[in-house]
């Protein structure tokens, strides 16, 4: 994966995000606070914004400065949470100037990594976790088979469909949401399914 | 629900400019971290005291910064904790020889981004420590491990630190007396009403006309149980019963009590809850030392209010009684 | 509109109970005529304040007594002036042999009653004067008879005429500033609901989700018209623009403005109406010296807010800036 | 006219104000403030708690003791106007223990006086004053004529009915009412309804 392929991604993820905050909005709003898609979107909107001017001489250098974007302007736990993910994304591939299908299972990783040690979820804990941690099993067990890029995508995007809607059931034990006890049982996690519109939405603009 | 607003983007800094405007010889503010600071400070034989959180509470935090109370808030959208780089920024500016307190309400997002701005301040070597507040007994702590939200309750803390911040108190001192004050708080609220962000524009939750929730946060999270409205007697009946049971608080207890609106709850009613808490709680052998009735923590226009108590003793009341001076006054 | 209280007719007297207990201290609370009074008057040295009006306003009026403001209180029921005997009653209680002055919000009932009162009190030798508010420029005074009504523009008068009362003023003296006061002051407010009296149960009217009145008074009273709801800035636009033109307000005056909540208006709603009236007084090269933003006098759960400017003089600031003490405090 | 009679009209009034309480209150509330029929149902309840202590030991003694209770307990325009008005009919009838017609109307008359005195309304004004004054007028014709107390207030109801519908055209130049302006045009004024409502009720009292 190049630079090029990166920023096909990041610009699919602020399209989709800033076309879906109030569907995620309302979603965080069953149970949660209902600013879900508001935070987000106005994070990647500056994304977008400041988008020619965004350092782009690394894979690590762009991710980096999305982080940068997202902690310093996303408030919220997403602004954490999504910030951190980028961070660690761009400390894993460091000096890399190509990205390989190892690299990025080993940037996904760290970025789960971090989201955990910033937010103490657990999978099950119905959080966005629970849908991007299978997904990401999924892609790299399409790469371990050999698959390219474009089904394993296409494959880990089903995946996290699936495994959003399996927080339905869920009782949210972290963030706003764990305040509504039992009543969270019955609603989708707004985070889980960001994910899984995001790998979709991913899926969808890799094969265009 | 209506709003007096423009663009609902701008709900936030058009707020904070007004309460620049109205005290510009004590207030410093500063729109890029969303940073509403002391214009005096910092000051190196003081330790400064900082509250993100995010927007949608007023008076808390913006309009409670000044002598005596916060140096700084940095606020987030509503209901948004404050993004970490804010607090990064804003604990720069007002970081003092004898260092910067963190006083966090126990939220997920606002504890993971004073984390990682503390992270960035203490690699430039600012010395920093926290208190965490939980005041809500509406969220059992051991059920769920976020643990209790802090709500109302905050105030006491920031009144009491901010009052020994004034008087000299050490980094230390000032962490383990926010954390007596909270050990000494316990909260709860209801609402008639669910509140309306400004970007949503629809109400979080709606209750009918002849419901209430019992229980509920501060940022529209229900509570919880969904009950047929009561009496206004019957109401402080219930939240009192689990404020006192919780500490526990009990009889020869000397106590404040605060009777706090949700953002839309006239004063008149107000003071007439008052009236019967304050009446229950002597029934219940308690002393009211100190009592506070208006709209200190709220939750944007929902309708409802909060009680608490805090269990004092002579030290915690002369830091309440302390002088202060901030945003909210009527002269 | 839901409301926290109990029977709707003790509605009054629990509030003022409420408020009784939270400052047993400095006041003094007699059920029988509805009366709020401070501990420690009257005072022979100190004319004794007094205002009536029904209840409703609520921090005005019971809510403002104290130090270096009202002496007393004695409410009606909610937007109904109070009755002549209690007028006779309070007055026989706060006589001071400096004498009385009442100041009275132009409403047909109040003077009524005040009127009559003031007749039994002076049949007892004591000595009264009045002061007759009227600042809403909503009420085009030529057009009917009874004149403008008084709203918020009432807190200036109390608390200059209640400073200079402090200081030792005679009642010719207070009389005479108190009309200097009204003479100098407008104001005009709107509203996004109705407000809802507790023995009525029911808005008195009801605006449309894209509706807003402009020009109401404090006690349901529809106001100017009805007008499709508009942003925040442009209605402090026209509100100011009633405001500046009816004194007139001029390029170099030094005024006092206010920003006063309807009752269940948030107050952060009230300061970012409060940058943009900050910046546009100033625009018209007015100097604000001093600003107030918050209840002052408000209309049950109305959801809306007043604009209130002040043309001031050195004496006029002197006197808004001395000390006063209230149940209205946040510490 | 005795005691009797002026009890029996006090006493209808009394229950006709409480059973009304809701109705006067919406009237007042089209332009008003919703309160007058509110504060007037709390003064004559308290005049029928009282009822059995009040002292009746002469017309005017009776009448004093009811405007005692309204000035002292009723808010309002109203407390002012009907104490007025009951203060000022007790003075008419001074020592007298039989009370003629002349000093029913002169007792009237008196009283509409004191609320022109208190109140400044003319005739026109869209108060209470134009259904009793036009009521007055009439009961004054009837007795003239010769006709005995039945008709004559049948009479005067009838007009005061009428009286109070004419109030609707009226642009309100008193009270609260006189705020709204124009808009004021087009509602019946609370008060005037009131007296209609009353004569009607003591002429059915009268009959039965
Ligand atoms: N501790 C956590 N760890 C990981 N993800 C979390 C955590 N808490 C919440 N989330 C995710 O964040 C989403 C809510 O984000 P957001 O609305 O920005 O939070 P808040 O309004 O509570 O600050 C949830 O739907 C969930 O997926
Ligand atoms: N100046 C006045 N003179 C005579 N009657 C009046 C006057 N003003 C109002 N009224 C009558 O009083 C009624 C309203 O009474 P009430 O509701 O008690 O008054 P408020 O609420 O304004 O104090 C009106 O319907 C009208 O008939
Ligand atoms: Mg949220
Ligand atoms: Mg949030
Ligand atoms: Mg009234
Ligand atoms: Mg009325």
């Amino acid at each position: 994966m190049e630079t090029n392929n990166l920023a096909l991604i990041v610009r699919t993820m602020a399209d989709t995000i800033i076309a879906n905050e109030n569907y995620f909005s309302e979603l965080d709003g069953v149970v949660g606070d209902g600013d879900f898609g508001y935070s987000l979107a106005r994070g990647f909107e500056i994304v977008l914004q400041d988008w020619d001017a965004l350092d782009n001489s690394s894979p690590s250098h762009f991710l980096k400065a999305i982080s940068t974007i997202i902690i310093g302007r996303v408030g919220g736990v997403s602004g954490i949470i999504w910030g951190t993910a980028f961070l660690r994304a761009s400390m894993t591939l460091a000096t890399k100037i190509e990205v390989s299908k190892e690299d990025v299972i080993a940037s996904f990783r760290n970025a789960v990594e971090g989201i955990q040690k910033r937010g103490q979820a657990e999978l099950g804990d119905k959080t966005l976790l629970d849908a991007l941690v299978p997904a990401i099993n999924q892609l790299e067990a399409s790469f371990q088979k050999g698959e390219d890029s474009r089904s394993a995508i296409e494959a880990a995007a089903v995946v996290a469909r699936q495994s959003a809607e399996a927080t339905r059931p869920m009782l949210a034990k972290r963030g706003r949401a764990s305040y509504s006890g039992e009543r969270s049982i019955g609603s989708l996690d707004a985070g889980a399914v960001a994910v899984a519109v995001l790998f979709e939405a991913v899926s969808k603009a890799w094969k265009a | 629900m209506k709003k007096l607003m423009n663009d609902p983007k701008k709900f936030v800094s058009e707020m904070l400019k007004g309460v620049a405007l109205a005290n510009s010889k004590t207030l410093k503010y500063i729109p890029e971290y969303n940073l509403i600071m002391r214009a005096d400070g910092p000051n190196d034989n003081k330790v400064s005291i900082l509250q993100g959180s995010g927007s949608g509470h007023e008076p808390a935090h913006a309009m409670i910064v000044g002598y005596g109370m916060l140096d700084a808030v940095c606020q987030g959208d509503v209901f948004a904790a404050p993004p970490a780089d804010y607090i990064y920024q804003t604990t720069k500016l007002i970081a003092s020889k004898k260092g910067v307190l963190y006083l966090i309400n126990n939220y997920t997002g606002d504890r993971m981004a004073f984390e990682m701005g503390r992270e960035m301040a203490e690699a430039d070597g600012i010395e920093v420590r926290a208190v965490i507040i939980d005041d809500d007994v509406a969220v059992k702590d051991s059920l769920y491990t976020v643990g209790r939200r802090g709500v109302a309750g905050n105030f006491f803390v920031i009144k009491a630190v901010g009052a020994a911040a004034e008087r000299g108190a050490s980094l230390e001192a000032l962490e383990a007396l926010g954390n007596r004050v909270v050990a000494a708080t316990r909260t709860m609220g209801m609402a008639l009403t669910g509140c309306t962000p400004p970007a949503k524009g629809k109400p979080i939750f709606t209750l009918a006309e002849d419901e209430m929730e019992i229980g509920i946060g501060i940022h529209g999270e229900p509570g919880r149980k969904r009950v047929k409205l009561a009496s206004a007697n019957q109401i402080v009946d219930e939240l009192l019963a689990s404020v006192v049971e919780d500490l526990p608080f009990k009889a020869g207890d000397e106590v404040a009590l605060m009777i706090n609106g949700m953002g839309a709850t006239p004063i008149s009613e107000l003071y007439l809850l008052y009236g019967y808490a304050h009446e229950q709680v002597e029934k219940l052998g308690m002393t009211i030392k100190r009592n506070y009735v208006g709209n200190y923590c709220t939750s944007l226009d929902m309708q409802g209010f909060s009680l608490t108590l805090v269990k004092l003793d002579p030290e915690l009341e002369d830091l309440l009684a302390a002088p202060a001076e901030i945003a909210i006054r009527t002269f």
